[in-house]
Parts: structure tokens; C-alpha cells; sequence
């Protein structure tokens, strides 16, 4: 377990949360340092997109906490949390299709002071050149990956100092894959810290500092994304074999 | 189905018991009103007699309508039209005014049949409108019945309307008449009974709540409405007839359109599924106008926040506040435990020896092909998974495989016979069940209920039986049940029969669905993510189970994202990506396969 | 599941003790109860200012009588039901005052639809009933000999309408117009066929939806077929208004006849002009109308001037009032001449009236004659003339 | 004749149009349809005689306080009969919810202002026969509400919030929108849209509190013909409804002029259950 002297800005501890009465996470225990980039793996059904949720107070929880900043997340909504610099992409590039991309973005900006609101849009446009050529276009005119594009710009509007998202890459081309990613590079070196859900390891691994896996809702594993042997220790994890003896070697 | 007339066979005398203690306890409440409703005419005057009159003729529709709106879920608001023509046909009839003077009681009678004949045509649109668009075209019918009731003078008397009908000795004193009115409520009440704890009135509650899962039992929602609308118009219609006898006169102005709401909120506050609630629910808002006569005024205010009150602080109505078996808390640290030799006595050992096939299914959603060209063999006795990331087609093709998508080409069949594409209420007779990735349960049925939907294609009795609680229907009712118990125990559950549905753990849930899949005696069952959500040793005794059903003969595809429990117990295992098969095989090959593990892990 | 049968018993516990205690002796053992009298009063509701204006009458009547030691020493007891003119709650009311109040006669209820319910429920028991409505077939003195009417019958209505349009407008060409209501259909259908017996020409007719926002196709239609004089039978004001308004846009001089709803004060409210108001002729009764020097009958003026200060006439009619008062007197009368509230006493009594001279008229009921009101008294009077409910005679009358 | 039809068809036809976008509004808001929608219509019409001829206020006045009653009682609605049963949608416990609603405010109006039809102030005496301010005013309205509409939706941030929340709930509340006000927010803008339609049809159909369950169904036509959440579908289907309504009025007369109605309403709605301009029904598995 890496322990780090300084206070974690996110910091999530035994978290318990679902929906309705199916509990997906069990105690999950992750953190996240300022301007670091965390990879969050694991298979299909692992509770990724739940831990994500229950974090930006999307989905209620019942056990455990959340605190972000030094901040008690614990029974507040999601515009809260976008307000104290949590920002969720959400899965599935869910914008809104029939309004412009300005409009997306405004949207994104909806509580920041009316003249600041134009300079938050072009920054973040500035980071995708190719959507903000189309910035006067509705949502629906944009293909698949530039909705991404702009789904991830809409977290970058508030300036979050905690980008969450998930699965940017689902759907796209390996190009565009690596089109955001590389925003998620940059943002790094902008102190900005993000936590990534991802399914495309390599890439996830290569923009990563740390990674935490999830399987059946529990972390099953955490290291550096440097660490050798990492594969073959994800594979196991995930296929479930012998799953103590490396919670047990961690 | 062999294996069925065994369960049958195995009904033993206290099984049969204690069935009929079940039905009937849920009978003694409304039998003690009826006792009581006999009793007014004794310690009372003919005021309270004529109240208690109009109470019983509006439950004998109320009750009725109860099946639709309570049990089926649509929300019939207009129902004063059947009430209203039942008037006026009876009338006419026996006023003559188009035929020769026909005796009030046939009258009545002709009239409850041009009723079911109406509720017929009041009741279809409910099959392709929205609920809400259905409750305003049942309000249209209700304006135009009255509306032409008021036209066709020479008829109908016009806005003058009629003189009610008479009804002959014994009928023509009040209390005469009171009893004809209770009776024909009694009749009503106990048709209305056995409908509901028949699988026709599990099927209707289904339609409700778990429309889905009701098709893929083989409930097919048109007929059985259709039946419904014809009790239900019937009765109404024969509600009105006794009506117009009460009012003395019947004029178009005597059919409001609060009669209709009345009906339509005696049932919601009453409960929706229950028949006690409504009754009470009818009795209250009959009688309250007469004790608060003097806040005439605010009658209707009243009534209003009555219904809010309701609505906001017991969802559940009248129902759900006499429901005490589920107050009773349940044991906290209770487990499944299924009963792998019992599946021996549930499943008979399937004659099927073809497989289930599916050669080149194509199918995509706008531009995106969702399934790919995939082929797909899933063989008797054994366990056949399916895996792949989100979205690589797992679960469209199950919908496909259960007849709720129509592939664009490509075909499924069963030993060569081609599965009619598109049609999932035919896949239970073909003997193909299947569970659903989020459990398809009706919550406020009891668990037992739930797990004899599956068997509902297996009835023999008619819906006419039914209502009439013939013999055959009995026997049908004995048998479900029987098989019920027997399943319940098979996936460890039996503890829990009779506990509303909402109330149990998710991981119980998906045993549910599975019993439920297995009550239709299915040769092939597709599992969506039945570990989904629970713990691992649950996760265990699932495969367990799981392996038990196939050593029935049954074939059985399983949609996991658990590789370790597809790893465990599979016989073959087709692995899909981005809607095309990227592998098949089995475990141990697909194991080791570097192209499966580099997707399913990414890379 | 033994809580909800318990819940019933209550119920019906109360519903028994609620019977018992409010059951009273039978009327003909007591000598010095009350004289009860059932009131079924359409009080809220759609048009229900008729029956707020008999109120008026019945307990301004009760009063006097009891302030003056009752009938025999027996006081004037009113019981009165709010049936808000719809039939079932009549049905559940006129039961409750035969059975449970056991009342002695009943006054009501106050328009037809209702009363065609309940007169059936009455005569089974014979209960004295005196109602003001005016469907035909509701005095029947084979079927219902216990019911008597105390106002004009839709045959004197419509009677006095022809006549007045016949005889003193000397018009040939009639527009009939009628609402899509029970009364307005009905009444309108009876108008049609009693003027085409009388040889004259109804050259147009309607039912108009009330609710229609516009009556200018009507109008138009009524015009170009040559009506001289447009008949309307309809309660709603609002469909009144719309007509005057429109006749006033069309600069069309022709004059409305019909039912008294054309005088009510809301219409006052909705005619754009006060003008558009002028040529219209409601069913007015003598006893209530000013002659030309815009005196009333003497008796009727006696009748205003003792009630001034306790009832107010400005926003009702004064025959509505006149008519609760003569309901009262009729029922206290037969208890003060035959000694007994009886019903068959009552009815007896009732049965040998002639001209008994109330304030809305003089009443002559005989056992095959229930239409108690004098057809001479039915006249038509300016609707925009209304002065503490009373009217001008229309012209054409001689005083 | 045919002018006259034409006139007050397209006059009634516009304020149906106006109460269907009322339902519309509450129904993108929250995904409920409300009995209600049709009340706010004719309060609109009662509290404008009630302020500017019962009190005697200027017409202003009148107009800012009858929109902002009718504001408050739809945030009312939002509160009493919306909020409570958005988490069981698929009871459609709204049905009863908002039934109950309107029938407190009818009852209200009835007790408390008149059974009886009132006068609605006219408000500029303006243009006589065809031309009278009575059919042109709705027409207007319908087009300027209309017009407004598109400006709040285009034009401002708050339009768009709406917009989002109405294609995506749960993609505009992770995005940080504050759905819940943004709902409090719609119904009251339903309320007003309501209320304007009412006030501007209060000359045609006066004060009258029978107008309220009238409009709830004739305001509803156009949503289920027109499709549910399209305003502009309610628009074309609602002037269509109004004139067909008074053509039928006067070719067949008032008794069977609601059958007709009725009678095409139920025909059409089988023929198309989602309406002109309506979504198809989404997939349920």
C-alpha cells in the first residue's frame, strides 16, 4: 500500500452503494492525490461505473464515506459536487444531440458567472480543435468520438481539480482513443487530477500513475502502472483465480 | 406435459387443504360484509336499505372493474358509459319502447350481454394506447353514450329520459330489491375472486407489472384483456340495469361524470390487486356523502383530499394498511439453499435431442450492427456461455433467441423448425425459458404467485372456467401450485412462498426468475447474468444448480460476466466482440486464448 | 384479517345507532311535535339560484310562524338537503326525510331532473309534496296523487311564450333555440311542435352547446331564414348573453322570447352593451310584475313591503321567495285546518283548494287537477326591467 | 358563415393549442401528465375578471398578478402532486395525484367565485365582428407565447437547462444542472403559459369555472394528436381541433358536436398512438 504523507483530495473509504437492492460495491477503498492520474480497471460488471456514480452523489450510498478536498461528501447531490470541482463524465457520450456545441458547453458552465462563462467554453474547446470547428453545429451532427470529445470538454468547463471519466474510449477509434487521452496527459500537467475507467488497459496504463482494479465491487488490486508483471496479475484478478493470495501479497 | 400430470398426480390431501386455506382466508372478510350487508334491513329503515342498495350496485361494477383497473393496471375512467347503456337498454327493453315489453329480468340480462359486448369496444384501445391516452378515450365513450342517450328522444326520452324498470315481486319492495342487488354483487364478487387467484388473475398482474416476463411466460396480454372487458362489461352493464331500478328514472344528467371517478378511486384507494380494499374502498366513499351531509357543499373538496391523502401517504391504499402477514419482519440471516435432488422431481427428463440453433443473425439498431452475422449452437444438456465486453450483442441475442427482436436476417431454429421471429409470447410453448438481467418480478405478488406465472401456458381450464371455479380450473390451481412449492424448494426458496415479492434480497430475486423459468418445464433456458449482484458462495450454489437443471436434459446459454463461474461450469463457451464471434470453444481453450483475453481484458 | 370486519360492524354499528337516534315517534301519536317539512334544495351547485331564493322564502316563512307560536303550537321544523341537482343525492335524500326523518311533507326539490328521480320514491309512501318544476309528465294524479305543483307546468310556460309571440308580436316566422341540456333539449323539441299546431312557422331550429363561444353561425342561419322572433329555452346565462351580444353585433332588431334565465342579474354582467339587453320578453308572473304605472298587485306589494329589511330581493326573484313562503303556508294551513300532519289529511286538504290566495298566486288543486298555478298569471315581462326581483309587464299587456 | 367558423375555430383552437403546451411543458419537465393543466386555463380567465373588474385594478396589474397566482399554484402542483410520485412513474399515481388537484381548485372556484359564467374585462376594445379583439387576442397569444417560447429556449441559458433536463435527465443532473429547481421552474412557466392562454381567451370564454374541465380535455387532443412533448404538433393539432370543433358545431349542432369530437379523437389516436410529430415508443428490453 503506497502512503503518501499528503492528504488525499479524494479520498473513498468502505464504500457500500447500488441500486435498490442490489448492492454492487462492497467496501471500496480508493483515493486519488491532487494532479495525479488513476486508472480504474476491471471487468464488465465490477462496480466501475457504480464507485463512479456513488461518488459524484449520482447514486445514493449506505455505508462507508467519501471525501473529497477535506470536504464530507457524504448525502450530497452531483451539482454539489460539480460545484466543489468533482467533475463526472459520464458513460455513453450522453450530450445533449439537439442543441449546439456552445450550448453543451454553456450548459456544462450553467453556474459559473455569466461573463465568465465564454472563456470556460473556448478553453476547453481549445483543447479539441476539431469540435470547436463545429461549434455553432448541433450535438447530433457529431460523430461518435467528436461527442466524446465534447462530453469531456463539457467536465473541463468548471475547471474541475477532479476529472472522473468513464470509459472515454468505449466506441471509438483507436485514434480517437488516443486523442483524449492525451488531453488526459495534459491535464496532469496541469494539476488537474483525474480518475480514469477505462477497458483498453495499455492505453490506461501508459497515461496512468497508479491503478486500482475492481472485481465483484471490491478493490482486488492496486499498483503503480509501472510495475512489472502487471498484466498477468490484472488477468488473474480479473478471472477471479487466486484472487486472495494477491490481496494477500498487497 | 407428463412431468406435469406427475406433480398433479403428487397432490396429496393437505396440499390441496392447504391451498384452499389460503384461498378462503383471503375470502373471510369479504364474506363477513356480505353477512353484515344482511343484515341491514333487520336493525334499520329503508333509508340505510336504499344506501346500502346503491353501495351493492356500484361494487357489482367496482368489483368487476377492479379486474381491469386494479388487477390489469389500465386506467379505465370512463366506465359510467358502460353503467349508462346498461340503464338505458334495460329500460327501453322493458318499457317496450322499440320491441315489445320484455320482463325487467331478461331485460337485465340482454343487457349485461350488449355490455360485455361495449366493454369490448370501450376496452381495446387499451391494447395500443398509452395509459393515460386510454383513460381519456374511455372518457370520451362516457360523453358520447350520454350525449346520444339525450339525442335519440324517440328512444331514449331525451333529456326527460325514462321511467326505471320495475323489477317484478319479490323484487318490488326495497329490501326485495336490496337482496337481488346483493346477490348479484355476491355472484360477482366470488367470480371476481376465483379470477383473481387463477393463473388468468396472476397473468393480469403480470401484464401490469412485469409485461415482459408475462409474454415470455406465453401470456398473450389481447386475449386476456379481451376477456376481461367482456366479464367487466357485463357486469357493468348489469350494475346499470339495477341502477336505473334505484334511481326510479334514469335522465342523461343522472350519469355524471364524478359517478365514474367514484368507481375508478374506490378502487385506487382501495389497492390496486386486492378485491377487500376496493370493497371497502366503495363502501366508504358511498356512505361518507350521507354522514357529512351537511358539508355538501365540499363534498367534492373533500373527496379530493381524501385522495390525495391517499395517494401521497398510502400508496398502497386501504390494501396495503390491512396487510399484516407482510409486517412481520423476516429472518435477516436467512440463505438459499437450493435443493439440487429436488430438481429431479421438478424437471421430467427432456425428450429434446435437437439443439437450438442460430445460423448468421444480423440486426442493427439506427447504424450500429449490434449483432453481427453470429451463429450460435446450443445443445440439450449442456451449459452454453456467452461472454464479451458491454455492448458486444450478449444480451441482444438472447432477445432475439425469446422473439422480442426481429433479426434482419438470419434465423433461429429448433431441430430445423424455424421460431417465429419477433413474437416472444410463442417461446414458452416451444419450451424456451429465460430470466432477465434486472429480475422481472412482480413486487406485490407473493413469491409463490411469481413462480406460477411461468406455468401459466400449462393450465388446461378456460377463463369461463375460471370465473366459475369448475372443476378443471380447480384442478389447474392444485397443479401450479403444487409445482410451485416443488420448484421453490428446488432453488432453496420454499420458506419464502408466501412473502410479498418486494420484500426479499436481490440475490433471492434472481432464484425467482429461475424457478419461474423452470415451472414451464422448458427444454432450453437462457440466463441473463444470473450471478449478477451476488456473493460468491451464492455464486457457487447457483452453478450448482445450474449443472443439476442441465442433467435433466436441459439446454441451457448463459450470459455471465463472472468468468470464473463460466469457467467452472460451462460445456462450450462463444465468446462475442463488438456483435461478432471472436471465439468458441471450450473453457480451456478459451482460456488460454490470446486474442479473448487481450479483448476481454482490452488491449 | 379479522381488523377489517370489525371495521365494517363499526360502520355499520354507527349507521344503525345513527338510524335509532334519529328515528322519531310516528307523526300521529304526537299532537305537539314539530311539523316537519322536507326542503330538497339544489343550494350549490350549477343554477342554483332558484333554490337559494325559495330558502329564503322557507325560512323567512318558518320564522314568522314560529315567532307567532307556531301551527297549533306546533313549530315549523325545516329540514333541508342540499341535493346539488344531482338525481342520486336526491334519491338518497328524499329516502332519508321519508324514512329517517320522517318529515311530514316535502317542499322540493327545485328543477326537473331531480324531481323526475324522486316523485316515484314519494308517491310510494304517499308523502305530500309540493315541487315549482315544470316537466309535464311529473303531475300525474292517477300515479303521483301526492304531488302537486305550486308553479306554472312547461305546457303553461310554453303556452304563454306562443301566445305572447303569436298573439301580441304578431309574428308568423319562429327560430326555436334550445342548450344541449336535458331541459333545453326537451323544451325546445315541446316549443317546436306546440307552435307548428298552432299553424305558425318555425323556421329554424337549434340545440346550441353552451359552451360554445360563438353564436353568430346560429344567428346568421336564424336570419337568413326569416325569423321574426327568436324562442330560447335555456337555463345557462352565459349562452343568453352570448346571443343578445351577437344579435347587438349584427345590428339585428329581433326580439328574444323565452325562459326567465334571460333576466338574471349575471347576464346583466356579460352584455358588452346595456342595450343589447332591450327587446327581450322572460316568462314573468303577474304577481311580480309592474303595470304600467310600475305598481305591483297590491297583495304582492304588502308582501314586499313585510319583508323588507329581513329578505333580500335585489339578487333574486321575488317569486322565487313569494314561492317558499306559499310552500310553507300551503303545508302549515293543512295542519292548522284538518288538526293533523297526516299525509293523507295533508293531501285531502290540498286536494280542496281553490284559489287559495298565496303571494306567487292564487292555487286551485283539485284530486284530478295538480297543476295548482293559474295559466292567466303566466305573462312575459322585460328582462332588463328587474327592481327587487319583480318585472315590467313586456308591452302588449293590458294591466 | 364560413368567416365566422374560421374566426372563432382558430380563437378556441389557440387556446387549446396553449393548454397542450401547457401539458407538454410539465410533461418534458418531469415526464407527468397533469389534470392540472387544464385549471390553470381557467383560473387564468376567473382571477383576471376577479382582479381587473371585481377589484378594479388596472389590466397591467390584473395580468402580472393572474400570471403569478397561476405561477404559485403550479409550483404548488409541483410540490402536492408531482414531486411525491416521481419515483413510482410506472404506477401513474399522477393520474390520482394531479386528478385530486384540480378537483380541489375547481371546487375552490366554484364555491368561492361563481357557478355561473363571469365577465372578463375586455382589454383594448379593439376591432368588432370578425375582427373583434375576443377571436384575434387568442390567436395572438398563441403566437406571441409561442414566439416567447422559442426565444427562452433558444436564446437563454435557463431555455436550454430546460431542453437538456426534457432529452436527458440524468445526463443534465451529472452535468451539475439543478434539475430539481429547473423543474420547480418549468411548472411555473407551464402555470404561466396556462394562465395566458385563459386570460387571453377570458373575453370568449369568460370566467367560468366549468371552463376548466372542458379545457383539460380539449387542451389534451392536441398533446395525444399533435404528439407528446412536440409544441409544435400541439399547435397545428390544436387549431385544427378548433376549427374542426365549431365546424362540427354548426354542421351537425351542439348535441353532436362532442361526439364528433370525441368520436375522431378516438379514431385518429388508433390510427397514429404517437401522434404527428410524437416519439416512436421506446424498447422495453
Amino acid at each position: 500500500m503506497r502512503i503518501s504523507a499528503a492528504e488525499p483530495l479524494l479520498d473513498v473509504r468502505g464504500l457500500n452503494s447500488g441500486y435498490g437492492k442490489i448492492v454492487v460495491l462492497h467496501g471500496v477503498d480508493i483515493n486519488v492525490h491532487k494532479g495525479e492520474v488513476v486508472a480504474l480497471l476491471g471487468p464488465n460488471g465490477a462496480g466501475k461505473t457504480t464507485l463512479l456514480r456513488a461518488i459524484s452523489g449520482l447514486l445514493p450510498w449506505n455505508a462507508g464515506s467519501v471525501h473529497f478536498g477535506g470536504r464530507d461528501l457524504s448525502g450530497v447531490g452531483p451539482r454539489e459536487s460539480a460545484r466543489a470541482g468533482l467533475a463526472h463524465v459520464i458513460e455513453g457520450h450522453r450530450i445533449f444531440t439537439q442543441q449546439s456545441v456552445t450550448d453543451n458547453l454553456l450548459l456544462a458552465a450553467y453556474d459559473v458567472s455569466q461573463h465568465e462563462r465564454m472563456v470556460r467554453v473556448e478553453e476547453a474547446l481549445s483543447y479539441f480543435p476539431e469540435i470547436a470547428a463545429k461549434r455553432r453545429e448541433p450535438g447530433s451532427s457529431l460523430s461518435g468520438g467528436q461527442q466524446q470529445m465534447l462530453a469531456v470538454a463539457q467536465g473541463l468547463v468548471r475547471r474541475p481539480k477532479l476529472l472522473m471519466l468513464d470509459e472515454p474510449s468505449a466506441g471509438l477509434s483507436p485514434v480517437l482513443v488516443d486523442r483524449v487521452l492525451t488531453v488526459v496527459a495534459r491535464l496532469r500537467e496541469t494539476g488537474t487530477a483525474v480518475l480514469l475507467v477505462e477497458q483498453l488497459i495499455e492505453k490506461a496504463l501508459a497515461v496512468a500513475d497508479r491503478v486500482y482494479a475492481l472485481a465483484r465491487g471490491t478493490v482486488v488490486l492496486e499498483a503503480g502502472a509501472a510495475e512489472v508483471g502487471l498484466a498477468g496479475r490484472l488477468e488473474n484478478a480479473y478471472f477471479g483465480t487466486r484472487v486472495t493470495e494477491f490481496s494477500a501479497a498487497m | 406435459m407428463s412431468g406435469v400430470s406427475d406433480a398433479v398426480e403428487r397432490v396429496s390431501t393437505n396440499d390441496v387443504r392447504e391451498r384452499l386455506r389460503n384461498a378462503s382466508a383471503s375470502m373471510v372478510p369479504l364474506v363477513a360484509i356480505f353477512v353484515v350487508a344482511l343484515a341491514v334491513p333487520v336493525f334499520s329503515n329503508d333509508y340505510w336499505v336504499l344506501i346500502a342498495s346503491r353501495t351493492a350496485i356500484y361494487w357489482l361494477l367496482v368489483g368487476a372493474l377492479n379486474l381491469v383497473v386494479g388487477f390489469a393496471g389500465q386506467l379505465a375512467i370512463g366506465y359510467v358509459a358502460i353503467l349508462t347503456l346498461g340503464a338505458y337498454v334495460t329500460t327501453i327493453l322493458s318499457a317496450g319502447n322499440v320491441s315489445p315489453p320484455v320482463p325487467p329480468v331478461i331485460a337485465l340480462a340482454i343487457a349485461g350481454v350488449a355490455g360485455s359486448v361495449f366493454g369490448v369496444i370501450v376496452g381495446l384501445p387499451a391494447l395500443r394506447l398509452r395509459t393515460f391516452y386510454f383513460a381519456i378515450s374511455t372518457f370520451g365513450f362516457a360523453t358520447i353514450v350520454t350525449q346520444i342517450a339525450l339525442a335519440w328522444q324517440s328512444v331514449t326520452g331525451g333529456g326527460i329520459g325514462l321511467p326505471g324498470p320495475e323489477f317484478p315481486a319479490p323484487f318490488d319492495t326495497r329490501s326485495g330489491f336490496y337482496f337481488l342487488c346483493l346477490g348479484c354483487a355476491a355472484v360477482c364478487t366470488w367470480m371476481t375472486a376465483n379470477v383473481a387467484h387463477s393463473r388468468f388473475g396472476r397473468a393480469l398482474v403480470a401484464i401490469r407489472d412485469a409485461e415482459v416476463a408475462a409474454e415470455a411466460a406465453g401470456i398473450s396480454k389481447a386475449k386476456l384483456l379481451v376477456m376481461v372487458f367482456v366479464f367487466t362489461g357485463a357486469a357493468a352493464a348489469m350494475a346499470g340495469g339495477l341502477f336505473a331500478s334505484l334511481q326510479t328514472y334514469i335522465t342523461p344528467d343522472a350519469f355524471t361524470f364524478d359517478l365514474s371517478i367514484l368507481f375508478f378511486i374506490s378502487i385506487l384507494i382501495g389497492g390496486r390487486g386486492s378485491i377487500l380494499g376496493p370493497m371497502l374502498g366503495t363502501i366508504i366513499l358511498t356512505l361518507l356523502p350521507e354522514f357529512a351531509a351537511p358539508l355538501a357543499a365540499w363534498s367534492t373538496f373533500l373527496y379530493a383530499c381524501l385522495l390525495l391523502g391517499v395517494v401521497l401517504a398510502v400508496p398502497g391504499g386501504i390494501a396495503a394498511l390491512l396487510d399484516f402477514r407482510n409486517r412481520k419482519p423476516l429472518d435477516q440471516h436467512r440463505a438459499i439453499v437450493p435443493r439440487a435432488d429436488v430438481i429431479s422431481e421438478v424437471l421430467r427428463p427432456s425428450q429434446m435431442k435437437e439443439s437450438l440453433t442460430l445460423s448468421d443473425i444480423v440486426l442493427s439498431f439506427g447504424g450500429v450492427r449490434a449483432v453481427d452475422g453470429v451463429d450460435l449452437d446450443i445443445r440439450p444438456a449442456q451449459i452454453h456461455g456467452l461472454i464479451g465486453p458491454n455492448g458486444s450483442g450478449k444480451t441482444t441475442i438472447l432477445n432475439i433467441i425469446s422473439g422480442y427482436y426481429r433479426p434482419q436476417s438470419g434465423e433461429v431454429t429448433v431441430g430445423g423448425e424455424t421460431l417465429p421471429a419477433g413474437r416472444p409470447a410463442t417461446r414458452a410453448a416451444l419450451g424456451i425459458a429465460r430470466t432477465f438481467q434486472t429480475p422481472r418480478i412482480i413486487g406485490e405478488a407473493s413469491v409463490i404467485e411469481n413462480v406460477m406465472i411461468g406455468g401459466t401456458i400449462n393450465g388446461c381450464g378456460t377463463f369461463a372456467e375460471a370465473l366459475l371455479m369448475l372443476p378443471r380450473g380447480r384442478r389447474d390451481e392444485a397443479m401450479l401450485r403444487q409445482m410451485g412449492l416443488l420448484v421453490l424448494r428446488s432453488v432453496g426458496l420454499d420458506s419464502l412462498a408466501d412473502v410479498r415479492a418486494d420484500r426479499l434480497q436481490h440475490s433471492e430475486l434472481r432464484f425467482v426468475e429461475i424457478a419461474r423459468a423452470l415451472m414451464s418445464q422448458p427444454a432450453f433456458i437462457l440466463l441473463d447474468e444470473p450471478a449478477a449482484g451476488l456473493a460468491p458462495d451464492e455464486i457457487r450454489r447457483l452453478g450448482e444448480l445450474i449443472r443439476e437443471i442441465v442433467r435433466r436434459g436441459v439446454g441451457v446459454l448463459l450470459v455471465e460476466h463472472h468468468a470464473d463461474l463460466i469457467f467452472d461450469i460451462c460445456h462450450q463457451v462463444t465468446v462475442l466482440n463488438l456483435g461478432r464471434v471472436l471465439a468458441a470453444g471450450t473453457p480451456a481453450e478459451i482460456r488460454v486464448h490470446k486474442e479473448v483475453v487481450s479483448a476481454y481484458l482490452g488491449g | 384479517m379479522a381488523v377489517p370486519r370489525r371495521q365494517f360492524i363499526a360502520s355499520g354499528a354507527a349507521a344503525v345507532t345513527a338510524a335509532a337516534t334519529l328515528s322519531f315517534p310516528r307523526p300521529a301519536v304526537a299532537q305537539s311535535e314539530p311539523i316537519r317539512i322536507g326542503w330538497l334544495a339544489a343550494m350549490t351547485g350549477a343554477s342554483s339560484a332558484p333554490a337559494i331564493g325559495f330558502d329564503r322564502g322557507v325560512q323567512y316563512a318558518a320564522s314568522m310562524i314560529n315567532a307567532a307560536g307556531g301551527v297549533k303550537g306546533r313549530k315549523i321544523e325545516v329540514l333541508t338537503r342540499d341535493t346539488q341537482g344531482d338525481p342520486t343525492k336526491a334519491v338518497n335524500a328524499t329516502q332519508e326525510m321519508i324514512s329517517q326523518l320522517k318529515v311530514h311533507a316535502i317542499w322540493g326539490p327545485t328543477n326537473s331532473g331531480e324531481s323526475l328521480a324522486v316523485t316515484p320514491i314519494m308517491a310510494r309512501s304517499n308523502m305530500p309534496n309540493i315541487h315549482p318544476c315544470v316537466v309535464t309528465s311529473l303531475i300525474d294524479t292517477k300515479k303521483y296523487p301526492n304531488a302537486f305543483r305550486t308553479a306554472p307546468s312547461l305546457g303553461q310556460w310554453d303556452a304563454a311564450v306562443r301566445g305572447y309571440c303569436l298573439n301580441i308580436l304578431k309574428t308568423k316566422k319562429i327560430a326555436v333555440i334550445g342548450d344541449t341540456t336535458g331541459f333545453g333539449a326537451t323544451a325546445a323539441n315541446f316549443s317546436v311542435d306546440a307552435f307548428k299546431k298552432d299553424g305558425a312557422d318555425v323556421v329554424y331550429a337549434a340545440n346550441i352547446d353552451y359552451n360554445q363561444p360563438d353564436m353568430t353561425p346560429d344567428m346568421v342561419r336564424a336570419r337568413d331564414a326569416g325569423a321574426q322572433v327568436i324562442v330560447v329555452w335555456s337555463t345557462s346565462t352565459g349562452m343568453d348573453a352570448r346571443l343578445f351580444n351577437t344579435r347587438g353585433a349584427m345590428k339585428w332588431d329581433v326580439p328574444f322570447v323565452g325562459h326567465s334565465s334571460m333576466s338574471s342579474g349575471d347576464v346583466a354582467n356579460l352584455i358588452d352593451k346595456r342595450e343589447y339587453w332591450n327587446k327581450v320578453y322572460v316568462i314573468g308572473y303577474r304577481s311580480c310584475s309592474f303595470d304600467a304605472a310600475g305598481k305591483l298587485p297590491p297583495r304582492s306589494q304588502q308582501f314586499v313591503d313585510s319583508i323588507k329589511g329581513k329578505v333580500t330581493l335585489s339578487d333574486n326573484l321575488l317569486w322565487w321567495v313569494a314561492g317558499g313562503v306559499d310552500a310553507v303556508n300551503l303545508v302549515a294551513k293543512a295542519v292548522e285546518i284538518t288538526g293533523s300532519s297526516a299525509s293523507a289529511d295533508i293531501i285531502k286538504y290540498w286536494n280542496s283548494l281553490n284559489k287559495f290566495p298565496g303571494y306567487f298566486g292564487d292555487y286551485t288543486f283539485s284530486p284530478d287537477q295538480h297543476n295548482g298555478y293559474p295559466t292567466d298569471d303566466v305573462v312575459m315581462s322585460e328582462a332588463s326591467s328587474a327592481k327587487d326581483g319583480a318585472f315590467s309587464l313586456a308591452p302588449g299587456y293590458k294591466a | 358563415m364560413i368567416g365566422s367558423i374560421l374566426a372563432s375555430g382558430l380563437a378556441v383552437g389557440a387556446v387549446y393549442a396553449l393548454i397542450g403546451v401547457t401539458y407538454n411543458t410539465m410533461f418534458s419537465a418531469s415526464r407527468v401528465i397533469s389534470f392540472t393543466a387544464g385549471m390553470l386555463g381557467m383560473l387564468g380567465g376567473v382571477f383576471g375578471s376577479l382582479f381587473i373588474l371585481r377589484l378594479g385594478l388596472p389590466v397591467p396589474v390584473g395580468f402580472v398578478l393572474t400570471m403569478g397566482c397561476c405561477a404559485l399554484v403550479g409550483v404548488i402542483t409541483e410540490f402536492v402532486a408531482v414531486r411525491p410520485v416521481l419515483k413510482s412513474l410506472d404506477q401513474h399515481l399522477y393520474v390520482l395525484s394531479t386528478l385530486a388537484l384540480s378537483l380541489m381548485i375547481q371546487q375552490l372556484v366554484a364555491t368561492e367565485w361563481s357557478t355561473e359564467p363571469q365577465r372578463f374585462p375586455r382589454l383594448f376594445d379593439i376591432g368588432s365582428g370578425l375582427l373583434d379583439e375576443k377571436f384575434w387576442l387568442p390567436i395572438v397569444a398563441c403566437a406571441v407565447g409561442m414566439g416567447a417560447l422559442d426565444l427562452l429556449y433558444r436564446h437563454t441559458l435557463v431555455g436550454k437547462a430546460f431542453l437538456a433536463i426534457a432529452e436527458d435527465n440524468f445526463a443534465a443532473r451529472a452535468l451539475g444542472l439543478p434539475e430539481r429547481n429547473l423543474r420547480i421552474a418549468s411548472y411555473a412557466l407551464a402555470a404561466i403559459i396556462g394562465a395566458f392562454a385563459g386570460f387571453a381567451g377570458g373575453e370568449l370564454l369568460l370566467a367560468f369555472v366549468a371552463n376548466g374541465a372542458l379545457l383539460n380535455f380539449y387542451g389534451f387532443v392536441p398533446v395525444a394528436l399533435g404528439g407528446l412533448g412536440s409544441n409544435r404538433g400541439a399547435v397545428v393539432a390544436g387549431l385544427a381541433l378548433g376549427i374542426y370543433q365549431q365546424a362540427a358545431n354548426f354542421v351537425v349542432g351542439g348535441i353532436f358536436a362532442s361526439v364528433a369530437v370525441f368520436a375522431i379523437f378516438i379514431i385518429l389516436l388508433l390510427a397514429a398512438p404517437q401522434g404527428l410529430f410524437g416519439a416512436p415508443a421506446v424498447r422495453r428490453v
